[in-house]
């Protein structure tokens, strides 16, 4: 069953997506479900390794499930300072 | 004690001024600025993108370990988002103590932590056109960048 | 690289400005400061004195020791003399680096060997109207006093 | 045979002895001998291990050799910053 959830991207991802954040309507059930079903769709450079996830404005396992309404944020590895 | 993402210019003295207490016999800060050099390449500018909502929350939370693990009196942090120059002050990072190891020590445990956790990404802009994200190789190391 | 005594108030905007470096990526700055206790009594004020010939070459070197340890830009150190009240700055430091670790050890180093070696004295003066020359009980230990 | 030596006195020391530097004419050998004579006869409340002994405004061992001319300057445990 199809769920949609809001997702953001950031610095490289954002724009390899080309986008900031979309609607997206998926049935992945976690949020590395979902990561690898968009990496394959934007060809995201960078694996799930390199990259971390929050759920709802904080950080959350890959693990997570995903529910809908959820908001989801896919980050780089930072580079603050 | 306080962590602030900020897109205008960062001000250290009057953020330092908020920090009087003349129970502090310390106060070390450490200002991390844009250089004209990363790793060989000619930088011009840069540009901080943050996640705001959490960066903020991921920041407060290093100030609050840093003063339940160091004896400080006051603690603050500013990050610069947007586009900066050549010299324009990036993070700054100021800490108050009675002595001044802990101050030393909590000023190095904030910068650290920041640049290791909190959701901000830097784009550099070389030179001879071309600009990267930093850290953002798909075969490089996930690590933060130095300084 | 530049070590000064001076009798009059430091101003660490107008010290700073000559260490602007726009290979500098990192900058940590040191500011000792007259704060109201010392090991549980109320200071209200306090003098520095010096031996200033042998003060300024034994602060030249400890500069240049700091400068061939690590790798810096730029590092400077000012102490106060005379008479100085609550919340005055008794001593800054500041170094510049391309990277923070530099700036952080460097910084740490030059403010605890000041402490250690420098001949500058502190006479603190306090609430109930009596002094103390620091480290100068004639059984205390000959060991600078912290912060 | 005596010498005449320039000594300057800093922090508590120039307080016990009430006054910043003095001519001093003495058969001390070396630092070390001067500065006990002038402890015995000021009543100085540091022993010598609690003090460095400056000669010609350089740091110097307790065991130079004094001369007739030499500057020497006695320094409590410092304190700076």
């Amino acid at each position: 069953m199809k769920k949609t959830v809001l997702v953001r991207y950031f610095a490289i991802l954002r724009e390899q997506r080309g986008l900031g954040e979309e609607q997206v309507s998926t049935s992945a059930a976690t949020a590395r479900d979902l990561y690898e079903e968009l990496r394959g769709l934007h060809r995201f450079t960078l694996p799930s390794g390199n990259v971390r996830v929050a759920l709802n404005d904080e950080f959350g396992p890959w693990e997570s499930e995903i529910r809908s309404g959820d908001a989801l944020a896919f980050l780089p590895p930072v580079a603050g300072g | 004690m306080k962590f602030e993402l900020t897109s205008s210019e960062i001000t250290p003295t009057a953020l330092l001024s908020a920090l009087d207490d003349t129970a502090a016999g310390a106060c070390v800060t450490f200002e991390g600025r844009v250089r004209s050099q990363n790793e060989g390449r000619a930088v011009l500018a840069l540009e901080y993108e943050a996640y705001a909502p959490l960066a903020q929350k991921e920041g407060e939370r290093i100030l609050s370990e840093a003063a339940a693990r160091f004896s400080v009196l006051g603690i603050a942090c500013v990050h610069r988002t947007g586009r900066l120059v050549l010299g324009d002050l990036a993070v700054w990072v100021a800490v108050t103590s009675k002595h001044r190891a802990e101050a030393f020590e909590a000023s190095r445990y904030v910068i650290d932590q920041v640049k290791a956790r909190v959701p901000i990404w830097k784009k550099e802009h070389y030179s001879d056109g071309s600009t990267g994200w930093i850290n953002c190789a798909p075969s490089g190391p996930a690590g933060p960048a130095p300084a």
